[in-house]
């Protein structure tokens, strides 16, 4: 586990806050799925905070981020208004993405976050390419893309690795091993379950990092992304975490024990944290409070939004399957 | 007026045989051929430990082991062309694929290589592989899980394209799948997993061959298939109760398409309203329509019409959704407009 | 009799315009694009050092360098992707796929993410992307580099799918494809490289919104693109000497269709032949006759024809894969058969 | 390279014999290509014959090849009959492909020669799926698949070494690395050009070797294939060569330059074997003569019998697009 030594008071309750945020609000996503606001496939996060907690606080505002289908937390923390989060997943206009992309295709603009893409792997060409594009104009930024143990499976993800490498693209690949992907372990799926070894075979520098410590996986991705930011092309880190929750609202979670998750929930990055910190004497019950206050408001608020949305009128179907006539926003090149 | 029907002897009445789920059919339609046949094998994504994405397979791991229920890592491309490599040294595999969307990933090997290997060898070897593939939408999932491309995949020579959408060809379908020697592709319509419906009579196993007459009428024919059947249906009845008689044809094979029985409906009806879940331009209500004119232009007492899906990627929002998909009422309109249209 | 004319001031009358090939012209298309705008960038296998398969980009390298003229591994997922990825910020890449069976590899990227983005998104990331994509049979490569697949891209909403089929065409339509905010794919049939004709008019870029009358004729029309125009206008000539006066459309944009020029030359014309490099069913020309039964059913004083490849994977042998590609005698024979019969 | 202690002269004259026939047949398929009888796509083997002929020699007749669409030599040494190879290239239907594939899709049961595969990758599946089946019905038999460097970029290459060494599958990968795919070299296709480090990444063994040196190709293969028959999953061998023609009969050649090709001339397979062996005094003029001259007499054979053959019916043109109700025939399983 890092150190404690330099972390400051208010960035230990920010790391703390930003996991907390993510918890609470999707634990108010899977009430409101049995309550039917939310349908469709909800993937929850739950247990794996510190991956995209710690993550995102290496990313500069001018860098992007490609997600997948279990994306809430990446686009809240990210910076995308909850508010706008939950609208989306109420399938209301007021939404992300209008309404019409609900749990597993959150987009913004404002925070450059480019999905929300639920096609396994389908993503990571996209993070390629947008890194191309900063290298072509000669913007140093990172392209973050995250993507799960399964999709390294995918012939897209070995693809891209050799793309990037072989260009020297700044794309910063975050695998999110999370042991399973849906119902499959991965001793079940690769023949390798050292990840950071594929990386290696495309000359890829490759990190591994506990994704339950959210000091780890900042300091790694840290020093990950200033290394793509420094010109030294594509870097890999793997964050070993674990998924407290089913796949999706469907799973009967026939394929892992009981015991097993239970001996991860041993771990919950949430608890980890909150424990040394008060070791630590950075966290009183007071800031504890306060960090689990502030983050209860912001559901209530973001629930409260996306109850008063409104409903894109269906005169709107066929809108934006081209683009307007003046045509639509684009990020700023 | 006939009825046309597949010429086989008539499968014991519905009434007789037990009802059971879509999903339970295709289960137990495994469940028999892998028994039946040590050849037969499935695999794809979650099959095994998961049960299967729409709990399909649920139970067969236990009975069959791993070997012959076969979880596989997220490779669609490299599964399905293993699946073909298998078929063509003599296994008889059943090959999962967990959505339409995604087969997008394997289709170079299925028309490139499944399609394509018994031609282009001169006929030296045959690729008996079973593909099934979980299709439609309705579900909210939005646009990179919802789409119909069944119509769309009958457009490749090679394969046959089923799309049962009761649930006896359901499990009725699998079997005659397994038996053919050349690539069929099942689309199970992912929303009608827990229709039920009376059970496949094995002594009757269904043809893949033709399609067939839901129900009889004389105004209007109503052609459809898969997941549009029930709201084809419920149509008909609607418009039953406004003194229209819509004869409803369920179209099952979508390649070959089983020309004949359609045109001779057309002949009856002289109006007709084609009814397809996919994206309407290019779709298969657009060969359907194709072959009509082509063939029965001057039994056609008025336009025909399409209805089927917005051409739009489908969106999350209910209403939305909703909108995009063909419905009972936009069915029962259309068919008001071709029956009120100049004779 | 009026012909349908793309809506824009009348482009110098071609004999005043040089003659160029088809590959010329695409080549002269690619270079005045780069020169103009430095986020355009052309990326594909072997488009730079190779000089491009069918030798389209030779010696652009040169002038504009690896970074802007790309060679890419082969990765056709990826590549496309990374096209989509560039697209969305801020680049113009022109992508090419050498031969249209290999684009099967990054359908997935294609349809799951280029032509669905923008909806998905609300309208928030746009993909103005260029696709190029070599398509075609009638040399002798067999089943898996033959295929013409461009009418059944044209299924796919949120893209555009362009066809030239003329020079002017060919180099005409890259502009306004890079100038369009939303992903377009062209498909440029390979046996036309070779072909000249006059060269496109910068002064009157193609518009890639219509359809155009090619050769004005009264008794019957003729729809085609792409590697079957020239085949068609041949055919064109010869029912005149027999008297029979054909009307040559060339549809050019397959998606969006342009309905209303078809529909008005059938309206003039009364009998139909549509004429397609790809296979039968579900291609683009079931379409087209599914908008004419629909929108002008009384206007058909015969039952129309489809003129498309036999429904194999292409042979090598010469004179088989003759026998599956439309000819100029079997579009004769077809517009013979419409006319002949009864009005 | 290899030694040449235990090589008998039998050996030794079928390992020249055998080069001697592919060269001598691709040479005449060249000059037949510019008589127009031969259209088309055509891809040269010249250079790389000692890959073929000494991998073959490593399979048994029960094992299962999968090819590429440069697999004239593959195919002739694999069993396929030199008249049957060139019929199929005129077009004529006592190919082995009845003339519908040419000389990118040659077939043969017998042999149990699965393609002549032209979409690059796309055979390898196919080859996983072949070692699955064995592996199920409990058949000891190796499938040898060929491709070449360029294919390794591929996802399929990717997701089916997965797969063969996840369920350790009788899979002999054979990697025919000639430095270029098409017109692009593999520095500038490859982000790690050591293709052996790839199957690392998936746990399975691999072998590199000199590809010009036909006892060294023997002996490595028989290696992996011995160790792939014992139980030992797949393996993987890397053949260094290099292809001294053209890519097709379209390709202008920019992309190298004459030093380089002459360079590897220096290194040509069947001169340097023919070299070792007179020094070794296992071959005379005579002998050497009499390979010649069979090697001759084969091409000519094949040529009249190509020009013997006769075109199939234009009216079987729709002829197994389905199989014939009679299914078509099987490989015995
Ligand atoms: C190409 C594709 N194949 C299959 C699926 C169905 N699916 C959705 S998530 C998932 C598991 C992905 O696992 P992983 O990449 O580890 O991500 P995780 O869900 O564990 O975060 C599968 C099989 C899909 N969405 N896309
Ligand atoms: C999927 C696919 N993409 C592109 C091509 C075009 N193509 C044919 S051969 C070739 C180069 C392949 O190189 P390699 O795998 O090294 O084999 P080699 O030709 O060197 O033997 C290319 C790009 C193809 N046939 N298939
Ligand atoms: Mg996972
Ligand atoms: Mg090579």
């Amino acid at each position: 586990m890092s150190g404690l030594d330099t972390l400051t008071r208010e960035h230990a309750h920010e790391l703390l806050g930003d996991m907390l945020r993510i918890r609470r609000m999707e634990e108010k996503c899977a009430e409101l799925y049995q309550a039917t606001k939310i349908r469709g496939f909800l993937h929850l996060y739950i247990g794996e905070e510190a991956v995209a907690v710690g993550a995102m606080r290496a990313l500069r505002p001018e860098d992007a981020v490609v997600a997948t289908y279990r994306e809430h937390g990446h686009a809240l923390v990210r910076g995308v208004p909850a508010e706008k989060i939950m609208a989306e997943m109420y399938g209301k206009q007021e939404g992300c993405s209008r309404g019409r992309g609900g749990s597993m295709h959150l987009y913004d603009a404002d925070t450059r976050f480019y999905g929300g893409n639920a096609i396994v792997g389908g993503g990571i060409p996209l993070a390629v390419g947008m890194a191309l594009a900063d290298k072509m104009q000669g913007r140093n930024r990172v392209t973050a893309c995250f993507f799960g143990d399964g999709a390294v499976a995918e012939g897209e993800f070995h693809e891209s690795m050799n793309l990037a490498a072989l260009w020297h693209l700044p794309v910063l690949f975050c695998c999110e091993n999370n042991l399973y992907g849906m119902g499959t372990a991965i001793e079940r799926a690769q023949s390798e379950t050292r990840l950071a070894l594929k990386a290696a075979s495309y000359r890829v520098p490759a990190w591994d990092v506990d994704g339950m410590d959210v000091l780890a996986t900042e300091e790694t991705t840290r020093r990950a992304a200033e290394a793509v930011r420094a010109g030294g092309g594509p870097h890999f880190v793997e964050f070993r975490t674990y998924r407290f929750r089913a796949h999706s609202m469907f799973d009967p979670e026939l394929y892992r024990s009981k015991e097993e998750v239970a001996t991860w929930k041993e771990r919950d990055p949430i608890e980890l944290f909150r424990e040394r910190l008060r070791d630590a004497g950075l966290l009183t019950d007071e800031e504890d409070q306060a960090l689990e206050a502030a983050a209860a408001e912001e559901v209530e608020r973001a629930e409260a939004f996306a109850e008063a949305g409104t409903w894109e009128p269906v005169e709107e179907l066929e809108r934006f399957v081209y683009s307007d006539p003046v045509p639509a926003r684009e990020v700023a090149s | 007026m006939t009825v046309a029907t597949p010429n086989r002897p008539p499968a014991a009445a519905a009434s007789e045989r037990r009802t059971t789920t879509y999903r339970e059919a295709v289960r137990e339609a495994i469940r028999a051929a892998m028994r039946a046949d040590e050849r037969v094998f499935l695999m794809g994504e979650d099959v095994g430990r998961y049960g299967g994405c729409y709990a399909v397979s649920m139970g067969l791991l236990e009975e069959f082991g791993e070997e012959r229920i076969r979880d596989t890592p997220l490779s669609e491309s490299a599964f399905v062309g293993a699946g073909i490599g298998a078929a063509m040294v003599g296994m008889r595999p059943i090959v999962e694929i967990m959505t339409v969307n995604f087969s997008l990933l394997a289709l170079d090997q299925i028309l490139n290589t499944a399609a394509t290997v018994l031609h282009m060898s001169g006929g030296l070897f045959n690729v008996p592989l079973v593909i099934r593939i979980a299709t439609g939408g309705g579900r909210q999932l939005a646009a990179q899980h919802s789409h119909s491309l069944e119509g769309w995949y009958a457009h490749i020579p090679g394969i046959k394209v089923l799309a049962p959408g009761s649930v006896e060809d359901a499990g009725g379908m699998l079997a005659p799948a397994l038996a053919d020697p050349d690539p069929v592709l099942i689309f199970e319509n992912a929303l009608l997993y827990n229709h039920d419906g009376p059970a496949p009579d094995p002594e009757h196993p269904v043809d893949i061959a033709s399609a067939v007459v839901r129900r009889p009428g004389s105004d209007v024919s109503l052609f459809t298939y898969g997941g549009s059947l029930h709201k084809t249906l419920e149509a008909a009845e609607t418009l039953e109760q406004e003194g229209i008689s819509a004869e409803v044809v369920d179209l099952r094979v979508l390649r070959p398409l089983d020309s004949e029985t359609l045109l001779s409906s057309v002949a009856r009806t002289h109006r007709l309203v084609v009814v397809d879940e996919g994206w309407k331009s290019g779709g298969i209500a657009a060969e359907v329509l194709a072959r009509v004119v082509e063939h029965g232009l001057y039994d056609l007492d008025a336009a025909p019409e399409r209805v089927c899906s917005a051409e739009v990627p489908l969106p999350y929002a209910k209403h939305m959704e909703e909108a995009a998909l063909p419905s009972a009422e936009k069915i029962v309109a259309a068919a008001r407009k071709v029956v009120g249209a100049r004779g």
